[in-house]
């Protein structure tokens, strides 16, 4: 099964590069940017095929290493292909 | 020879390259700040090493777009020297006056040491007096300098004669153990390692002197 | 104090006021909440009471410490500004000065690795150049737990990557550093930040504002809900519940800090600012608070102007919010303009938010309601200050040479030794810091103390930073004197004269009379060993209630050392240098095995007294190696700590790629191999000395009634020892440099 | 308008901090995880509220700016809410 996951500063959390891709992209002209924030895009292979057992595997992977909750969300989708 | 350095918001080592220039010209060294849409007099243009924008993006991709490398690009053309030394060399990769781009190391980690360099070539203005295949040391600090370009790419490079220096012991996972290349008119040098950082006795290596000396020579 | 103005007769203040039930959530003690009613003569509404517990709280009032605080000398010949400010300032001559501090920030860097370190380095950069000192060096103190708890690993990576992250991009050299692995810190990490910078000697900035209508001026980020309770955070006790409370850490923007850096010193050369101070713990509270305080003005801030980074934030969250990468200033009236346009041409913010008064009152603004308005005399000067009482830690009797039997052959042993996770090389760490931007490093990490050249100058500037916490555990006073001696002697051994310290006190709960007793007894010996070193503590900062479920980390005062080398031709390093030089100890040897990591590692055994520190010898040695080193009469100059004579041989052969033969004459002695070889006595330096020289060398020493033995000599590529062992240099330094790499990549 | 824009390594293109990723789960124990690879997410706020404009210009800021297309792919998604 193929996974995305999505890792994404809490709100409030000040985004630095977020706020210099803003920046640099009103530089270049373009107009009318709001809000910018920059997060980052797992994508996983795995062999686990049921669906709930999955995302609960992925869950733990997150908790456990790819996210700090403490300033980070996480989400999770499946893509079945 | 007059030389020039390009100032982007967070360059940290523009006086360093600054300082290095001024030794080896004898001449004061004109500071460009990269809201300027135009560059003065120069034979050389350093794009100096750092963390210009924070290296938020990608190294380098921000000050590529700002408003100073059009006139770096066309000074470049004009047959004027550009060195990019570091984030400079990451940045003339962005603008494409440079193939291949610099990824994260391939140990993951921020890698600051002195590395022992063999020279590629002594054809070229900032080359000329080194000999081919001699061994330098020169300090790297960096934490995306794993060069990478395809095959193809590669393969012209070394046809072209154009690896201007290599890695004896690769750091960062770079293709072919690139450590610095020119451009096709061979007036333009990228370059991870730091020759400002090698061109004083007190700080261990002279090494990177000569690449600064042969420039000034050259223009005699 | 004036009290022709009082704004609270005039103004009428808005918000219900708060309760007891508040102020104790607010981490304030019932009797606080009541010296507060006192002071106010009303209760605080409850952007006041935030006020007050910010101010009030062990981080930024030192209530646990400052008695004892007053104890540590702070005046010397160099000293230009000692404690008090946001850094030290010492001279260095030629119309410059040394301005450097260390600042913890160790609860956020255990909840959040990265950020965390990164902005306690954005921390401490930024008391340096608030001083008006361009940054150039810094050095990082870091405490772990051991090796293979299930968080050390994730905790190292993420804090060197932070610490490099930050610095690396501001483009300030890290040039020295610890790493300790101890069990005592598995649910307490310590991450203890230092910068030095260099400034114009007579042009620095301090933070008492002055005058009366002078505008109060915000400059940098934007200001968000960053960590709005992280000061009361920084004072408080871990459990395992604050795991689930996920409090806020902040998030660093090394962009910003260099911009920041580059404005201000820009500014600076104009003469605009009247004071700065930067915005840390508890924010534009205790900034403003500080400034006002220290110049005896009143202080009016429009908090509307603040600028802001999210919408709907109140007065409350104005006012602590602790976003990094701001800073406040008075500015000249008049020199608005000119600063604004500095800042602007740098992209960051810049706001009047309000002006200094006559009130003698913190007074709030907020949507055209006076919110809050405070006596600062109440925020300042009346905070607590307690006398906390302690307990005399145990005396525990000296283990010497011959109490302990030789655990495994003397190679063997230094193998051991050098490849532990005390001593193994942190190459691994180092290597992630840019150590030589700016063009100025003469010793990268690896040697006794890192050093820069003073730019454009032949002087240089040696740092280091140390502290055995073994040693502090086990006898707080003889730990507290070893702290400074050790600084002091790398110092020595690179050739600079030590000119003052800054440090770290970090520690447990002080209300816990044990933990009280290690905090004032290190602090006695470290007051002890700096009056008789002349080395005047100039900074600092405190770290209390560091500890997880009831059982504290072991007492940490880390010391940030500064010395000055005149000449930088004088300069000395720890590497071998040629073959065939004499090898010296200087020094007495008399055994001591008190805490010694040969016990610890070979015997499995952490106990006994630390050696004793003889701060008279201490002096009488270190100013001989001095003098050595100055009429080049040695070559290499290694201080003897952690691991002993064996472990001081074994770095300074690694480092030069020359071996040494040791034959030491151990009948004379009266002492066994192993005490020679790997007790920890203190004041000892090993050093090198080409053979023609020796006998100058002897002669001197005995005149100035230094002992000195006669180790071997340097040569080959192996270290031989007294004719029976011999371990190859190759070996020796696979096991050195690849203990680090394999734990953090999993191979251990 | 809100978008969310994905930046991915192009395939083939070695992606060591996806690599590192997926040694250092196995490492905690989680197992049948295949291939990992890394990317980065940008979400932003825009004042355009036609879609076909708003992906146009989205597709200039991706190669003006937001990837190297060199090695770098980027997909673009609106959310309207
Ligand atoms: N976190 C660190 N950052 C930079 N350098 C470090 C760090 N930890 C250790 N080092 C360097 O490693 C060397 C050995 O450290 P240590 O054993 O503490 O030295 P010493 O015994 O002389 O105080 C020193 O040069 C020190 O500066
Ligand atoms: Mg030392």
């Amino acid at each position: 099964m193929k996974a995305r996951i999505h890792i994404t500063l809490k709100q409030g959390v000040l985004d630095p590069q977020g706020k210099a891709i803003g920046q640099a992209l009103e530089g270049l002209g373009f107009d009318g940017i709001g809000d910018v924030r920059q997060g980052k895009v797992i994508d996983l292979d795995l062999a686990e095929t049921d669906e709930a057992a999955a995302r609960a595997q992925l869950a733990k992977m997150c908790e456990a290493l790819l996210a700090n909750t403490v300033i980070e969300n996480y989400s999770i989708d499946l893509l079945t292909s | 020879m007059k030389a020039g350095v390009i100032v982007f918001p967070a360059s940290n080592c523009d006086r360093d390259a600054a300082v290095t220039l001024a030794h080896v010209t004898g001449q004061s060294v004109t500071m460009v700040w990269h809201k300027e849409t135009a560059l003065p007099q120069l034979d050389l243009v350093v794009i100096p090493g750092g963390f210009s924008y924070g290296d938020y993006l990608r190294p380098g991709a921000m000050a590529a777009r700002s408003p100073i490398m059009r006139a770096v690009v066309e000074a470049a053309e004009r047959g004027v020297r550009v060195l990019g030394i570091c984030n400079g060399f990451q940045i003339l990769t962005e603008i494409g006056l440079l193939p291949g781009v610099l990824m994260r190391n391939a140990g993951l980690t921020f890698v600051s040491r002195t590395v022992g360099l063999t020279v590629g070539t002594e054809r070229s203005p900032f080359t000329r007096r080194y000999a081919r295949g001699e061994r330098l040391h020169v300090p790297i600090a960096h934490h995306e300098g794993n060069y990478l370009a395809d095959s193809e790419t590669l393969d012209r490079l070394e046809e072209e004669d154009r690896i201007a220096f290599r890695y004896t012991d690769n750091p960062n996972g770079s293709a072919r153990d690139i450590a610095g290349i020119l451009g096709a008119d061979r007036n333009v040098l990228g370059m991870m390692p730091h020759p400002e950082r090698a061109a004083d006795a007190a700080l261990g290596s002279t090494d990177g002197w000569r690449l600064f000396a042969g420039l000034v020579e050259e223009l005699q | 104090m004036s009290v022709d103005a009082d704004p609270e007769e005039e103004l009428t203040i808005v918000g219900d006021p708060s309760t007891e039930k508040q102020a104790l959530d607010h981490g304030l003690s019932a009797q606080e909440f009541a010296e507060i009613l006192r002071l106010m003569n009303r209760a605080p509404n409850l952007t006041e009471l935030g006020v007050f517990s910010a101010m009030w709280n062990e981080h930024c009032s030192y209530k646990s410490s400052k008695l004892w605080l007053r104890k540590l000398p702070s005046d010397g010949r160099h000293v230009i500004c000692g404690p008090g400010e946001n850094a030290g300032v010492v001279d260095i001559g030629g119309g410059l000065a040394a301005v450097f501090k260390m600042e913890s920030h160790n609860h956020p860097s255990y909840i959040e690795p990265y950020q965390g370190a990164a902005t306690g380095v954005g921390g401490s950069l930024r008391d340096v150049f608030t001083m008006g000192a361009r940054p150039v060096a810094n050095v990082n103190a870091l405490r772990f737990g051991a090796p293979d708890h299930e968080k050390t690993k994730h905790l190292v990576s993420g804090v060197v990557a932070g610490i490099g992250g930050y610095g690396n991009c501001v483009g300030v050299p890290t040039i020295a550093g610890e790493v300790t692995f101890h069990p005592r810190y598995n649910g307490n990490i310590l991450v203890n930040a230092m910068t030095v910078g260099i400034a114009p000697a007579d042009r620095i900035f301090y933070s008492a504002a002055d005058g009366i209508g002078n505008p109060v001026v915000y400059v940098g980020s934007k200001t968000g809900r960053d960590g709005i309770h992280g000061a009361s955070m920084a004072s408080a006790e871990f459990d395992d519940a604050t795991e689930e409370k996920r409090p806020t850490v902040q998030v660093g923007d090394p962009f910003t800090e260099k911009l920041l850096i580059e404005a201000c010193l820009e500014l600076m050369d104009e003469d605009a600012i009247i004071a700065i101070q930067d915005m840390g713990a508890a924010g534009l509270t205790s900034s403003s608070v500080e400034m006002a305080a220290k110049g005896g003005v009143g202080i009016e801030l429009v908090l509307d102007r603040v600028p802001q980074r999210e919408t709907g934030m109140t007065a409350y969250e104005l006012m602590l919010s602790e976003s990094q990468e701001r800073m406040l200033m008075i500015l000249r009236p008049g020199s608005e303009a000119q600063a604004k346009a500095i800042f602007d041409k740098w992209d960051l913010d810049f706001a009047v938010i309000g002006e200094t008064t006559d009130t003698n009152h913190l007074v709030l603004i907020h949507e055209d309601d006076c919110v809050g308005a405070i006596p600062l005399s109440a925020l300042a000067d009346a905070a607590p200050v307690y006398d906390r009482p302690y307990e005399a830690p145990p005396a525990l009797s000296p283990i010497m040479g011959r109490d302990v039997s030789e655990a495994m052959p003397a190679d063997e042993a230094l193998r051991t030794l050098m490849a532990s996770p005390s001593l193994a090389s942190r190459r691994w760490v180092w290597e992630q810091y840019d150590n030589t931007v700016m063009g100025d490093t003469l010793q990268i990490p690896g040697g006794d103390a890192g050093v820069v050249r003073v730019h454009g100058t032949r002087k240089g500037l040696a740092v280091t930073s140390d502290s055995t916490p073994r040693y502090c555990a086990a006898g707080p006073l003889d730990g507290g004197r070893q702290a400074v001696a050790e600084a002091w002697r790398n110092l020595i051994a690179v050739g600079a004269t030590p000119l003052a310290i800054t440090n770290c006190l970090n520690f447990g709960n002080p209300e816990r009379p044990d933990v009280m007793g290690q905090f004032v007894y290190c602090l006695e010996g470290m007051a002890e060993a700096a009056h008789a070193l002349r080395f005047p503590v100039v900074s600092g900062n405190v770290s209390l209630y560091n500890e997880t479920n009831g059982r504290s980390i072991l007492p940490t005062p880390t010391i940030g050392g500064l010395g000055l080398i005149d000449d930088i031709d004088l300069m000395m390093t720890l590497a071998f240098k040629a073959e065939d030089e004499d090898i010296l100890l200087l020094g007495r040897t008399d055994g001591h095995f008190g805490q010694s990591l040969y016990l610890a590692l070979l015997a499995g055994r952490e106990d006994g007294a630390p050696p004793p520190v003889d701060l008279a010898q201490e002096a009488r040695v270190g100013h001989f190696v001095h003098r050595l080193i100055r009429d080049r009469l040695v070559t290499a100059v290694h201080d003897v700590s952690d691991g002993g004579v064996a472990v001081a041989i074994g770095e300074m052969a690694l480092a030069g790629a020359v071996g040494a033969s040791l034959t030491p004459d151990l009948e004379t002695m009266d002492l066994p191999l192993a005490a020679l070889l790997f007790a920890e006595d203190q004041a000892r330096y090993c050093v090198t000395v080409p053979a023609q020289l020796t006998e100058t060398v002897l002669a001197e020493a005995a005149d100035e009634a230094v002992p000195v033995t006669r180790l071997g000599k340097t040569g080959r590529n192996s270290i031989d020892i007294a004719g029976c062992a011999s371990l190859s240099l190759e070996a020796l330094r696979a096991s050195h440099e690849d203990w680090l790499p394999k734990l953090m990549s999993g191979a251990l």
